[in-house]
């Protein structure tokens, strides 16, 4: 009997059809990536996968079996058995899967005493261990913590011990690696990988990244509108794809060892840094984002600023447009020095959903900087936003539209319009791309190397993908703790990188190839252990 | 965010970033009970307004004498059944004065909520250029407001009403100074609220992106800022009618609040409390009135702050802006799959 | 614990800038409050002679800013006063004698504490077991009629005013039923049952308004966490629903329910003026009601001053307990 | 009738009624719907008598006190030169001897006064009181530090007018005179055939010098009467008396003192003590009130109630509600208007606004309606129950104002129900029949009072209220007529400045007088006389009604109180 037996599985909210007649089946201790974009439905069958369904409203078909339990037909106890017992889950956010209020020990400690008869001191003792055993130095006294206290890598961890803490047969990780930095989600793939060879027990991983599912999983199922493209093993699919939606999948994938085309980038520095440096907080709890950055921006080429969480580059990304006043050191436009904002270096946001004023029509927003600069004709004014809403691949019909209306991909088309109206000459592009799914990634990137090219924009790309930074970029500079370690042109910095960090950073890319995968896997798994 | 377990929340996971009047009353018509108090409340508001011809077809008003009604020997006891309702005073008469109930409750009407919301819009109006001014102004405007806006929390209401109803001259209209006196003291809460809200707005990137069209603060303010607010606002003014129809009745009580003959239903409880055993309907009549409307407004404020944004208006109901520190602050993104 | 200690500093600092805040604004407030003191200390029938005696004696004609520098010295060196026969000292902190009891302000308001503190503390436990109580049973009965009966009533409590539950209680319990005495203060020290026994009614009545909008904020503060990602964990864990509801989503709601707690201590230190008024209890509330209508300045200031402290107090020790539940705050 | 405590402030005139009133309810034997349970036992002592009151008895020195008859629980520990008659109705507006042996000895032209002392007088230390000791108390009330007694003292001994009191000026008062330690003499600056009756307040108290703490004297006065103070906490709000073992019946034939032990326990809301009162639970069951009325939802309740009803007592006291004009304003100087308002004011709306007919008697004079005062019946401009008008509308006219008047009624906010918004909505809803459209303008407690009694700034018709400090026309005219009394400068309570050189003739005339019968009919006639005037329109006169706990014996209403007294109380 196999671990995970779906059958026709469909799932519906009101008049929304998440999950369309989906099959499939997952053998004990293989492992199965449910990959696709947004909206494909691949969380909701996680979810289905444990009845998490149950009286709330949605309306199931089909058939599921996990574990031989029947959890259409499961009563509440019966399913509350299989929950962490059997099949244990593990999320994308772990800060926000944590209860933030109770000790990270004391958490695991609830879930095994559900199961188990155990006294509240094993179960502690348990906690511990699993924590031990997930890679938590010093896990006895670490296990007192709260989440806030540990690192988001650390977090993802103790979520996956609390997985372990019953030893369950199947392990469903919903985007287990989405909220963390590239090095660490190499190192919580590893940790599954492992974890999955030692216990013997099946994967379930939902994973909107490719790259994330080559690494860790035999067989992969492509989803889209809730219905399976495509399933099969690894290398197959992914090697040699025989649908047209894997293929285009795929071919969005940017890749962190191609070069680029470069673009025209003239002599002339438009934007200039020198010595920036910010702190926030005041007195002992001062620290600095940004330390000594110096860089240029010249004429039409694109700039790549690479780093993980907590590395500077949206701190620096802010002074460089002027929305933070730097501690020390400035920022100068045309070789001007330069106090507050200046329309001329705009901005294109990481989040299309906060950076729209939910309230004002997208047209509104748009036309802010041409009103802002003392146009008072409507007709002029409409006629431009509607010219600028067409150049980014919208309608100028959509100008009364509110931003809701919009998917992620076209937020963020808006985005580029509004940053486009003011006329500008630099764009600082933050994480422009980094809530996109990668078919809409691709199309917004090739949009702003486009934009580049016709109005000769110089771009500063602020972004923790490498290879969406490899992509776009002409020159990259590579941060770490608020300042630079590395910077020069792309290809110089990709294919053949000076400073440790940055190595430990390309090594830490997912390949799409398992083989690949594997060979670096092993690798990490050697530069860890030396 | 899975799916599942939003899919109860499908509307509210909706609002998180929606927005527009027309979709605001979308959803809040589809809240039952909402929509039910809205009515309740619109009913109100209009009976109030329509005060004069609902007692002109009665045939009363709320201030003629009518002795005959009473038994003066008893204290003025309504001589009638039931608190002397009858075809002519259809909710009875006044123990002591023989006025019509019926007219003196929906005039009552008109004080109390008049007092109620004109006050509300007052707190409101002076939170938000309070709790904004703090938000926006640099560190020592910061630390000024708060400090400020601390000592009007810390300020005893009721103590600081009798005082100043004392001072201002009698020749000002009574319910305004109520009113103004309601407003202008209690609007610490509100100025808290907003003032943490506005931090939070303030962070958001749409601010930052209109910092950098080329706008002044005062615009930004106005356009990016004060619309982000409503939601919190309305919300947290949803509760304060209630409790300023309260407050008025308690300053009523104190003796202070409108005054004879205008009705109000503060004052009418105030008055009728001691009736409780003689004349039971005396006090029921405005208690009751009382409880629709703030069981109304309660519930709609509910509908409200589920409509405009369940999330993050229910924090509002802490009151002190401790919204700082907790984490999930940060904005839903595109990666968490909504159905 | 510096980060502590600091918070300790700032804080009593803002504390005693807001209460030199509010004993300015009192004393200008009730400066110009009408109601001519000599006369009303003197008596209706005083002779204008007379009347003028007594201002001088109370100095009543110094300007506004010297009564008010008089006011703080009192606080910081004390001062003296003579009571006819002869000369007494009135220790710092003196917040001065009253215009009308020429008793000092300071023992008077030591004297009528104790029965605010019963009166708040007793209800505030109340307050916060029904209100806490009836918003974990809606939340744990969501949907079901339990959980309207139950909203119903509290908004019952919170729209009727406090004197008129307080009457009616009393009537009807006291009165009718004869189940509980009218209530008298009896001080704790003497006999703690009868204390309670006698607080009960005005416990009651103050808890049942204030209780509301604990149930609310309890309620909607436990269903906001029940929406959040922690909890969806614990029920992809097999975790009951009973432990989901009592321990994590009412863990959620503590530290808003402290932060509401400390706000509502203003707001039922005003409840109390309604309350001591309507039971008789002679705490602070009463006499702060009775020093206004005599403008008896002293004590006025005195009350409010006391009872700011106590509202700045139960701020600053809710903002640490907050920062007790949630380890996440940092206290500014 | 609710009166929170903020409310029922201590101010102004209203006090008079207040602190004389300290009674209680009673059944008079004169009134037929009340009979206390009383009748069917005779009175032992013993006990514990409880008093549930409103206002705290603040200010307990005799020097502070302002009285009527030497109030009713100070009067349990003040004794005084001469006293209230302690006997039912009209016997009971009668001085008698207290501490002295006859109610004073005047000389020809009543302005000098002599009185003797009792023997054997001894304070609760068992030290003998002496004359000395009552000049002391006299002069002591003079101090600033102790201001808050009747001007009378001031305004009638010689050469008082300056003094300040023992502690600034240690010649004393020369006025009076103590020539030995029984006798004590006073010298008055003009006739005062009532000398008598000022004798009963306690400034006549007797004080040890040796033993008086100036402000703090109140904590523990000595006591000459029954009772000694073993407990006075937050100012009077809680009093606790006990028995006095050198006091003794043999020389006080007025006083009682069944119990054993009182208990003033005060700052209670009136509806409270009068639901414990008709519960009568426990200690409540030998419980009285000293201020606190019936209620008209409280009577409303209690006349259905046989029991309870038993238990009301109903008494009067010299006190008159009214309207008062000032001639000085506009249109109020026409006599026409005033009498246009007099004929259109509907009696028994007011009546009713003031708790209905078994809490308040219309009046048409302003002398209440008791022997005592001279009560003169008269009804000058006929009103009828409801108003007449007809005749108002007709006055109007004649005073040029053929389409009606609009004017401004200033009142309390006080909820007092004397001079209370709902007497004034009362008065306006009659007024706009005549065609008269009232605004009202009330006033918070102390601003009102400020208000109404300085001439400058009085308005021109406003609700007003006076209370007798004696049952004598005296009292009672004198302040509101007498045009010698217009204070320019101070609290001023002649109304309508009326300065007429007859009226003021006919008060010294009266004044002289030493039969008091004689003078109390001049006083009715002289009543009449300003009547004509219409200077003010008498709208009621308070009728007390007061529940006792069901164990009260032996009650005693006087009509100089209209409220039990405490001094005849029993509880067993």
């Amino acid at each position: 009997m196999s671990l995970v037996q779906v059958t026709d599985l469909t799932v519906e909210f009101g008049d929304l059809r998440a999950v369309d007649g989906l099959s499939f089946t997952l053998e004990r201790g293989a492992a199965l990536a449910l990959v696709g974009e947004s909206g494909s439905g691949k969380s909701t069958v996680a979810s289905a996968l444990l009845g998490l369904h149950h009286g709330t409203g949605a309306r199931l078909g089909g058939s599921i079996e996990v574990a031989g339990t029947d959890v259409q037909d499961a009563s509440d106890a019966e399913l509350r058995k299989l929950r962490g017992a059997k099949a244990a889950m593990v999320f994308q956010d772990p800060l926000s899967s944590l209860d933030p209020y109770y000790a990270i020990g004391d958490q695991i400690a609830e879930v095994y005493r559900v199961h188990t008869r155990a006294s509240r001191r094993a179960a502690r003792a348990r906690a511990v261990e699993v924590l031990d055993r997930v890679g938590i130095p010093d896990a006895r006294s670490r296990s007192r913590s709260r989440p806030h206290e540990f690192s988001g890598g650390m977090r993802q961890r103790a979520l996956i011990a609390m997985a372990l803490a019953c030893e369950p047969e199947l392990l469903i990780a919903d985007e287990p690696t989405t909220a963390l930095d590239v090095t660490v989600q190499a190192q919580i793939l590893d940790l599954l990988h492992t974890l999955r060879e030692e216990t013997g027990m099946g994967l379930l991983l939902v994973t909107h990244d490719v790259g994330v599912a080559a690494e860790s999983v035999d067989r992969v199922l492509v989803m889209r509108h809730g219905r399976v493209v495509e399933q099969g093993p690894v290398a197959g699919v992914l090697g040699a794809p025989t649908q047209p939606y894997t293929r285009e999948l795929l071919s969005a994938v940017p890749r962190v060892d191609a070069a680029r085309v470069p673009s025209q980038a003239s002599e002339g520095v438009v934007l200039e840094a020198s010595g920036l440096r910010r702190e926030f907080g005041r007195g002992k709890r001062a620290f600095a984002a940004v330390d000594d950055v110096s860089l240029t921006v010249h004429r039409g080429e694109t700039l790549g600023v690479v780093g993980e969480s907590g590395s500077g580059k949206t701190t620096l990304g802010r002074m460089l447009v002027g929305l933070l006043e730097p501690t020390a050191g400035e920022v100068r436009y045309d070789g001007h020095a330069r106090v507050g904002v200046n329309p001329a270096v705009q901005m294109v946001f990481q989040d299309p959903v906060s950076s729209l004023n939910p309230r004002r029509s997208v047209g509104e927003s748009i036309a802010d900087p041409l009103r802002a600069r003392g146009e008072h004709d409507e007709g002029r004014i409409r006629g431009r936003v509607t010219e600028l809403l067409e150049r980014v691949g919208l309608e100028g019909a959509h100008y009364q539209r509110y931003p809701h209306e919009f998917s992620g991909g076209q937020r963020q088309r808006v985005g580029i319009a509004r940053a486009l109206a003011a006329d500008p000459r630099v764009i600082v592009c933050d994480e422009p791309v980094s809530a996109l799914d990668v078919t809409t990634q691709a199309q917004v990137v090739a949009l702003l190397g486009e934009l580049q090219r016709e109005l000769g924009l110089a771009l500063v790309f602020v972004a923790h993908d490498l290879a969406v930074v490899r992509q776009v970029s002409d020159r990259v500079a590579v941060m770490r703790r608020g300042r630079i370690v590395e910077t020069g042109p792309a290809d110089e910095v990709y294919d053949n990188p000076q400073d440790p960090y940055t190595r430990q950073l390309l090594a830490a890319v997912p390949a799409l190839d398992p083989e690949v995968a594997a060979r670096r896997r092993a690798a990490r798994r050697e530069l860890a252990s030396a | 965010m899975s799916e599942a377990l939003v899919a109860t929340q499908a509307p509210e996971a909706l609002a998180s970033g929606a927005s527009g009047a027309r979709q605001f009353w979308r959803r809040l018509r589809t809240q039952r009970a909402a929509t039910v108090a809205a009515g309740i409340v619109a009913l109100l508001v209009l009976v109030a307004l329509a005060a004069p011809l609902l007692t002109a077809l009665e045939g009363q008003d709320p201030t003629t004498y009518h002795p005959s009604l009473i038994d003066s020997a008893r204290g003025g006891v309504p001589t009638g059944s039931l608190g002397g309702i009858s075809g002519h005073h259809w909710l009875g008469v006044e123990p002591q004065t023989g006025r019509d109930l019926f007219a003196r409750l929906v005039y009552g009407a008109r004080v109390s909520l008049g007092v109620a919301f004109s006050a509300t819009v007052i707190q409101v109006f002076v939170g938000l250029v309070v709790g904004v001014a703090a938000a926006l102004g640099g560190r020592w405007i910061d630390q000024l407001l708060s400090r400020i806006t601390d000592i009007f929390v810390a300020l005893p209401l009721m103590i600081m009403s009798l005082a100043l109803l004392a001072i201002v001259p009698q020749s000002f209209p009574r319910p305004v100074l109520v009113t103004l006196v309601i407003g202008l003291i209690s609007w610490g809460s509100i100025a808290k609220i907003v003032r943490a809200q506005t931090l939070t707005l303030k962070g958001l990137d749409y601010v930052a992106a209109a910092r950098l069209s080329g706008w002044g603060a005062w615009r930004i303010a106005r356009r990016e800022l004060l619309p982000g607010l409503a939601a919190p606002v309305i919300t947290y003014a949803s509760i304060l009618i209630p409790v300023n129809i309260s407050v008025e009745a308690a300053l009523s009580f104190l003796g202070v609040g409108v005054k004879p003959p205008t009705p109000s239903w503060g004052q009418m409880l105030t008055a009728a409390d001691v009736w409780y055993q003689a004349a039971p309907q005396y006090l029921l009549l405005p208690a009751g009135a009382l409880f629709v409307t703030v069981l109304a407004l309660a519930v709609l404020g509910d509908g409200v702050r589920t409509a405009l944004d369940p999330r993050a208006a229910s924090r509002l109901g802490v009151g002190t802006g401790r919204g700082r520190g907790r984490g999930r602050e940060a904005v839903t993104t595109a990666k968490e799959e909504s159905a | 614990m510096n980060g502590f200690g600091g918070f300790l500093l700032r804080r009593t600092i803002g504390t005693l800038a807001t209460l030199l805040a509010i004993s300015v604004i009192v004393y200008v407030v009730f400066y110009v409050t009408p109601g001519n003191v000599a006369q009303i200390t003197c008596g209706p029938r005083c002779s204008p002679e007379q009347v003028h005696q007594v201002a001088q004696q109370l100095h009543l004609d110094d300007p506004l800013y010297v009564r008010y520098w008089h006011f703080l010295q009192g606080l910081v060196v004390g001062q003296d006063y003579s009571t006819g026969t002869s000369v007494e000292h009135c220790s710092a902190p003196c917040l001065g004698l009253s215009y009308q009891t020429d008793q000092q302000v300071l023992s008077i308001i030591l004297t009528r504490l104790p029965v605010s503190l019963s009166l708040v503390t007793g209800a505030m436990v109340l307050w916060l077991v029904l209100g806490v109580g009836t918003g974990v049973l809606s939340v744990w009965r969501r949907g079901r009629l339990t959980e309207r009966v139950l909203t119903g009533l509290t908004l019952a409590g919170w729209a009727t005013p406090v004197f008129v539950i307080g009457l009616v209680l009393m009537i009807v319990v006291c009165g009718e039923l004869q189940l509980l005495p009218f209530p008298q203060y009896v001080k704790f020290t003497d006999d703690p049952e009868q204390w309670a026994w006698n607080l009960l009614l005005p416990w009651f009545s103050l808890a049942l308004i204030e209780s509301a909008a604990f149930a609310r904020m309890t309620r909607s503060s436990m269903l906001e966490t029940l929406a959040e990602d922690h909890i969806r964990t614990f029920r992809a864990y097999g975790v009951g629903e009973r432990s989901i509801v009592g321990r994590h989503a009412l863990r959620g709601a503590l530290a808003p329910v402290i932060a509401l707690n400390a706000n509502n201590f203003g707001s039922a230190v005003g409840g109390a003026v309604l309350t001591e008024t309507l039971f008789g209890l002679p705490g602070l509330g009463q006499e702060l009601v009775h020093a206004v209508s005599v403008v008896d300045l002293p004590v006025v200031v005195g009350v409010v001053l006391v009872v700011g402290f106590f509202v700045v107090l139960a701020n600053a020790v809710a903002d640490v307990l907050y920062a007790v539940a949630d380890r996440r705050v940092v206290l500014t | 009738m609710r009166h929170p405590s903020v409310t029922s402030a201590r101010a102004a005139y209203v006090s008079l009624a207040l602190v004389v009133a300290a009674g209680a309810a009673a059944c008079g034997p004169k009134d037929n719907d009340a009979n206390g349970s009383s009748g069917d036992s005779t009175p032992h002592k013993g006990g514990t008598l409880t008093v549930l009151n409103s206002d705290p008895q603040t200010d307990f020195d005799p020097a502070r006190l302002y009285t009527s008859g030497g109030g009713n629980v100070p009067s349990l520990v003040f004794r005084t030169l001469t006293t209230r008659n302690r006997a039912d109705g009209a016997a009971g507006t009668k001085v008698v001897p207290d501490l002295a042996t006859d109610t004073g000895r005047p000389s020809k032209n009543a302005t000098v006064w002599t009185y003797t002392l009792k023997k054997g007088l001894k304070y609760e230390d068992g030290t003998a009181i002496t004359s000395a000791d009552i000049k002391y108390g006299i002069e002591r009330s003079f101090a600033p530090e102790l201001s808050g007694g009747a001007p009378y003292l001031r305004d009638w001994l010689v050469g008082a007018a300056d003094y300040q009191g023992p502690y600034k000026d240690k010649k004393g008062l020369s006025a009076i005179e103590t020539p030995d330690d029984r006798t004590i003499v006073f010298h008055l600056n003009k006739p005062e055939g009532e000398f008598p009756f000022l004798a009963t307040q306690t400034q006549f108290t007797p004080v040890p010098q040796a033993k008086d703490t100036g402000t703090k004297y109140e904590e523990h006065p000595v006591s000459s009467g029954p009772y000694k103070v073993v407990k006075n906490e937050n100012d009077g709000e809680h009093l606790v008396l006990e028995r006095n073992k050198y006091w003794s019946a043999a020389v006080d034939d007025q006083r009682k003192a069944y119990p054993d032990t009182i208990d003033v326990q005060s700052g209670l809301d009136s509806s409270v003590i009068n639901q414990r009162l008709s519960a009568s639970q426990g200690t409540d069951a030998a419980a009285v009130t000293t201020d606190t009325n019936l209620g008209p939802a409280e009577l409303a309740k209690v006349t259905g109630d046989k029991e309870l009803a038993a238990r009301v007592g109903t008494g009067h006291f010299g006190y008159t509600n009214y309207i008062a004009f000032n001639p000085k304003v506009k249109p109020f100087d026409n006599p026409k208007v005033r009498q246009a308002i007099s004929y259109a004011v509907d009696r028994s709306s007011v009546v009713n606004a003031a708790g209905g007919s078994a809490l308040a008697e219309p009046a048409t004079t302003f002398l209440p309606n008791q022997k005592s005062f001279g009560y003169t019946p008269y009804d000058l401009f006929p009103a009828g129950d409801t108003g007449n008008a007809a005749k108002a509308k007709e006055l109007l006219k004649e005073a040029g104002y053929p389409n009606g008047l609009t004017v401004t009624l200033t009142h309390d906010n006080a909820d007092n129900f004397k001079t209370s918004p709902e007497i004034a909505t009362a008065i306006q809803d009659a007024l706009k029949k005549a065609g008269i459209t009232v605004k009202l303008q009330g006033l918070e407690d102390n601003n009102y009072s400020d208000t109404v009694h300085s001439v400058k700034t009085e308005p021109g018709f406003f609700l007003a209220a006076w209370g007798a400090d004696w049952p004598s026309g005296g009292p009672f005219l004198a302040p509101i007529f007498d045009g010698r009394q217009i204070v320019k400068d101070g609290a001023n309570f002649n109304a309508s400045q009326l300065n007429d050189a007859s009226v003021n003739a006919e008060i010294d005339a009266i004044n002289k007088l030493t039969d008091l019968d004689a003078a109390a009919q001049r006083w009715g006639a002289l009543d009449k006389k300003i009547g004509a005037q219409a200077l003010t329109v008498p709208l009621f006169h308070p009728v007390y009604k007061r529940l006792v706990g069901k164990d009260i014996k032996n009650v005693v209403i006087s009509d100089w109180t209209g409220v039990l007294d405490i001094s005849q109380v029993a509880v067993k």
